[in-house]
């Protein structure tokens, strides 16, 4: 089983046919997304991948009725592409923009907390449930079907995270990037829910990172879940006050450094990896416990 | 983006933000100038550190004549390393009251808040650590705006006397804000003087993101941080020794804390971010060997669209020069070339993060 | 019984120290309503016909606990109010300025869309539960108990009705003006829904008028209600192009005419009284069937 | 409020909706002035009132010389009882496409609507009643406003070789209609010419709730109507005889139905607002009397706050002079104290607004 999307998972891409939007859907199909069509303004009628190409996510709707779509569209041009497609009436966006001004998402974000679309991203590397579908940008080979479900703020980190778990006979339920950016879509606590709730996941790994409280605001959670969450916080060595990489990546003011998220999660009993290696190790430890 | 004071100043005054009458200027004769009309002046030290006043960066001349000579005494002073090269001259207003005003975004609730204290003038954070209480918070609906129900209301609390001026200070605030994609505009202190309410220090922090929609002054280049952010790279400058290039910010945070881990420093943060190529590898090299302190380098790439080959040539084009160590982990897409290549240059690999760590860190201190 | 309101209603009042606030709250109190407290920024810590006024609504709901909320602000602070008044989470808001920006009320609308606060009116006489409760500005001397429910866009006319209907002999169970701006925050039909829910409710008067369609959209709803509802449509004589009065009472190219109003009602069987005294002819001979 | 098309099209320019170059003359002479350029120019008269075109209100001139004589012939022609007083003469851009683009308030969904159609510049209700499939309507959730997805959609219905153009023109109309406290904002014809798209034609109303936060001209006062607003009530003229004064715009109209109802014809609607006292009474009479076909007066007052006794007294006053029989129907608060002072001056009372009207009616039909 797999949490946010199943092999029937209908998904329209926004900016199919600009060279990352064309090139990944290709990747998604590969790996066997069900991939429905795409949307370009003005390029409707087209024809990618074998897919159909429409002018708005309006039309693609009425076209090819999807469930879910995945957003590849220039930073200033990311919340419309957000609001068409909830206006549109989809139900899962995956927003892949990195880049994306902040009060731009402030205002999605106030947007769509009154309807029922929810919003994984921005800045993100998408989801991916191995043998069922891919919304997003994880390279495809690494990945391999297993129990553990994996939430993360970071895109490389996850890939490093999924390969060696793989590498290591550890295969993942689904693995779910839920963006870099100071304000996203989903939240550790929407993900963690998903997984508590899914039967085919027995096993959470958490990958977070420095700047806000995400993590901690999830340890509440995590202390009612009936399955093991290992957690992993990289960003000990940043200084305060510099983005590392991700807008959502700063230490400000002295809060939302990575040793104060660390000691949260462990004087909550919470297990916090060393390395990728270690949540190897850290989650052969929970399996056997699982078993 | 930060703003100096004095840019800052100007937007605040064209959104109709009462700033005392000041000039700009880069040497003390024309500052001179400005200053005829008899009474006190305040000389400010345009940078973009903290701590200005501690550093002697800003003065109370008492009359004209001391405007130049103060100008003259902060031009040319360095702030904890930057070179003052602009001073901010202004009428002098004597603060009766000091208060704070500050709007940023609030990540938990992801809208905007405004945060005021009747206590200003002062660290913010030290007042929200010792007097919490004396700290107001109002969220802000993005989609709305503040409303004046809310903007009067923190007006009261500041100072009841001049609430009606300081509502509408507070809503002209809360507009630059959103419309300039402010992460932080900051008065501290707004101040009540016997001449009005005014913004005595105007601070200003732009949304990176939204530079691009946005009319600023060009970033001084030069910088290591601005040099990779022309290249579409990421780099922070850090205090230890061991050059750092990964792609990928989280990462290479992990390559930093595995660095920190096994007993070495880390030199920067460097993510060379999704796609790149050898050129691109070459540049981020270049950056990272500008800083001196570099005694060894650790490359961490895991391919994805990032082909290993690329990032392998890339390494060996400028291998030859670098006169440091060099320990690589290359995995993912084309790994198997990218290694070949580097086997057959002799660079050291490492096939995991930690290991590369473990690697480098053993390098600088075998060398040193 | 009554909809809406009832004797223990707390009912703080916006702009209490205003005439016209000051005034009706002192009316309200003689009616029995249950002012709890009044909102004046800057007023605070004052008193006002026994009750405390608050410096905003969010005090007022540390220091009272309002259920409702009654607006007396001018037109331009009306918004602002309203905002302030559901924020505070108030649930009940009877808004009876006129002149608000119909910008401003859109703006309201689709913000309150969101939240549990229900908003009557703006330009409205409010909300009158004989016995019980009153909300708003209706007269006091003019109503009995009973068991008829009146929902209006207009005000004096409701005025005449009602008195006309007491001085036959027929009370109301609550009197409910939703206000005659053309953007309002309650409908006929979210009023006919209480009505029909309402067991002290055993028919219902509608007291529509030209402009926009919310009497022919009713008509869908008071076809399956199961109680009688007399229509009285008002503006036959009014010339396309012009405002009525109230800013919503405005035939607009061709549509909303009193005529075409009342030909609906009537074509979908709903009696249509021609005046305030065939009103209680019509209430008169359908209570007969309900009793 | 409607503004002239020349007003509208000032505030058009203002948002960078491109429009001819023009301007607005009261004279020929300054009209021959502007048109110094060769080519053909449009002169069209400023009324409020539609149906310019059929009326002769605008011409085309072939050349300069042609502009004073038209704008001779404009100014001071009557258009539905309107004199022109002013002419707007523009450059002509001949239309090789013509298109509607009109944003309004839909009180269904309460929220701005966008209507656009591709066949423009003729009776937009006649296009939406015989060929509805051509006109498209966008709502507008009024907190985020339009939004790109959404004036692109409806520029490429519009013309897709100028969609990018269109859209942006959507996007400033969007902001003017919002901006400007419009109820609408409407171009018709939006026209594609060789010289790029025009809007040829410019319709703004106000909403008269919002002229307090706006700058626009005063109004013409003078009119009855306005003269009424003056007061704080609300006028309208009608076709008939029986002037009529009420409290209440429901109340009002309800009387002028039952005017109707008995066989009577309503020479005005006029809605004296609550609490209205003798002066405001006073007042109304004099606004209502202006209308020289007015044969009898029906008042009817709900006294609420509004007071019936003081209402009698604002009768009383003015009674003498009017010359027109009355009937009045006072009810509720101080209503004893007010019949007792109309019984006084033999005034004809009745006790329901039933009676009221069918009583005025009867006076009319006795008196004529």
């Amino acid at each position: 089983m797999s949490i946010l999307i199943t092999k029937d998972t209908r998904v329209v891409v926004q900016g199919i046919t600009g060279s990352v939007g064309s090139f990944q859907t290709g990747e998604m199909i590969k790996f066997g997304t069900n991939i429905a069509g795409g949307v370009t303004p003005g390029k409707g009628g087209t024809v990618i991948h074998g897919v159909p190409v429409f002018n708005s996510v309006k039309e693609a709707m009425e076209g090819v009725q999807p469930d879910a779509s995945v957003i590849f569209v220039p930073p200033g041009f990311a919340a419309d592409a957000i609001f068409e497609a909830a206006d549109a009436g989809i139900g899962l966006l995956v927003c892949i923009t990195e880049g994306m001004p902040v009060h731009d998402m402030m205002r999605v974000y106030a947007y769509l907390d009154k309807t029922s679309t929810r919003l994984i991203g921005p800045n993100c590397p998408g989801i991916t449930s191995p043998g069922e579908s891919k919304i997003g940008i994880m390279p495809n080979p690494i990945h391999s079907h297993g129990n553990v479900g994996i939430v993360s703020r970071s895109g490389t980190l996850t890939y490093e995270i999924i390969d060696i778990l793989s590498k290591n006979g550890i295969g993942q339920s689904t693995s779910v990037g839920i963006g870099g950016d100071p304000v996203i879509g989903t939240s550790f606590v929407d993900i963690l829910e998903m997984f508590e709730n899914d039967p085919g996941t027995d096993i959470v790994v958490l990958v977070g990172e420095i700047g806000g409280s995400a993590e901690e605001d999830s340890i509440g959670f995590i202390k009612e879940m009936s399955k093991p969450v290992i957690g992993y916080i990289v960003g000990v060595s940043a200084p305060p006050g510099k983005t590392m990489g991700h807008a959502g990546a700063i230490v400000s003011t002295g809060s939302g450094t990575a040793l104060d998220k660390i000691a949260a999660f462990q004087n909550a009993g919470i297990v916090v990896a060393k390395s990728p290696a270690d949540i190897v190790a850290q989650v052969n430890n929970n399996l056997l416990k699982v078993d | 983006m930060k703003l100096y004071e004095s840019e800052a100043k100007e937007i605040f005054s064209g959104y109709g933000i009462p700033i005392p009458k000041g000039a700009v200027f880069d040497n003390p004769e024309t500052a001179e100038e400005f200053a005829v009309k008899p009474g006190k002046y305040v000389i400010k030290a345009q940078v973009l550190a903290g701590g200005r006043g501690k550093a002697g960066g800003v003065r109370i001349a008492q009359n004209p004549a001391e405007v130049k000579q103060f100008s003259q005494i902060i031009l040319g002073m360095s702030i904890k390393g930057n070179t003052v090269r602009k001073v901010l001259v202004e009428e002098y207003r004597k603060p009766e009251k000091e208060m704070y005003l500050g709007i940023t975004i609030d990540r938990n609730s992801r809208s905007p808040v405004i945060i005021a204290s009747p206590e200003g003038g002062v660290d913010i954070e030290e007042t929200a650590r010792k007097t919490a209480y004396k700290i107001h918070r109002e969220h802000i609906n993005p989609l709305t705006g503040v409303h004046l129900y809310q903007s009067r209301a923190l007006a009261a609390i500041l100072d009841r006397e001049n609430a009606g001026v300081i509502s509408k200070i507070i809503q002209k605030l809360y507009s630059l804000f959103v419309e300039k994609d402010c992460t932080l505009a900051e008065i501290n202190p707004l101040a009540v003087t016997d001449d009005g309410v005014f913004a005595l220090d105007a601070k200003m922090v732009i949304d990176d993101n939204a530079l691009f929609r946005q009319d600023f002054r060009q970033e001084i280049s030069g910088s290591p941080e601005a040099e990779a952010r022309k290249h579409g790279m990421s780099y922070v400058g850090l205090e230890g020794n061991i050059g750092c290039i990964v792609n990928g910010a989280g990462l290479a945070m992990a390559v930093l804390d595995m660095v920190k881990h096994y007993g070495g420093e880390p030199a920067n943060f460097m993510d060379v971010r999704a796609g790149a190529n050898a050129e691109q590898v070459r540049t981020a090299m270049g950056i990272v060997l500008s800083n001196k302190n570099v005694k060894a380098i650790v490359v961490d790439i895991f391919g994805g669209i990032t082909k290993c080959d690329e990032v392998a040539r890339g390494i060996v084009d400028v291998i030859a020069g670098i006169g440091v160590p060099l320990v690589a982990r290359l995995t993912g897409t084309n790994e198997a070339e990218g290694r070949a290549i580097l086997e057959e240059h002799g660079i050291i690999m490492a096939s995991t993060t930690e290991e590369a760590a473990k690697a480098v860190v053993g390098l600088v201190h075998t060398y040193n």
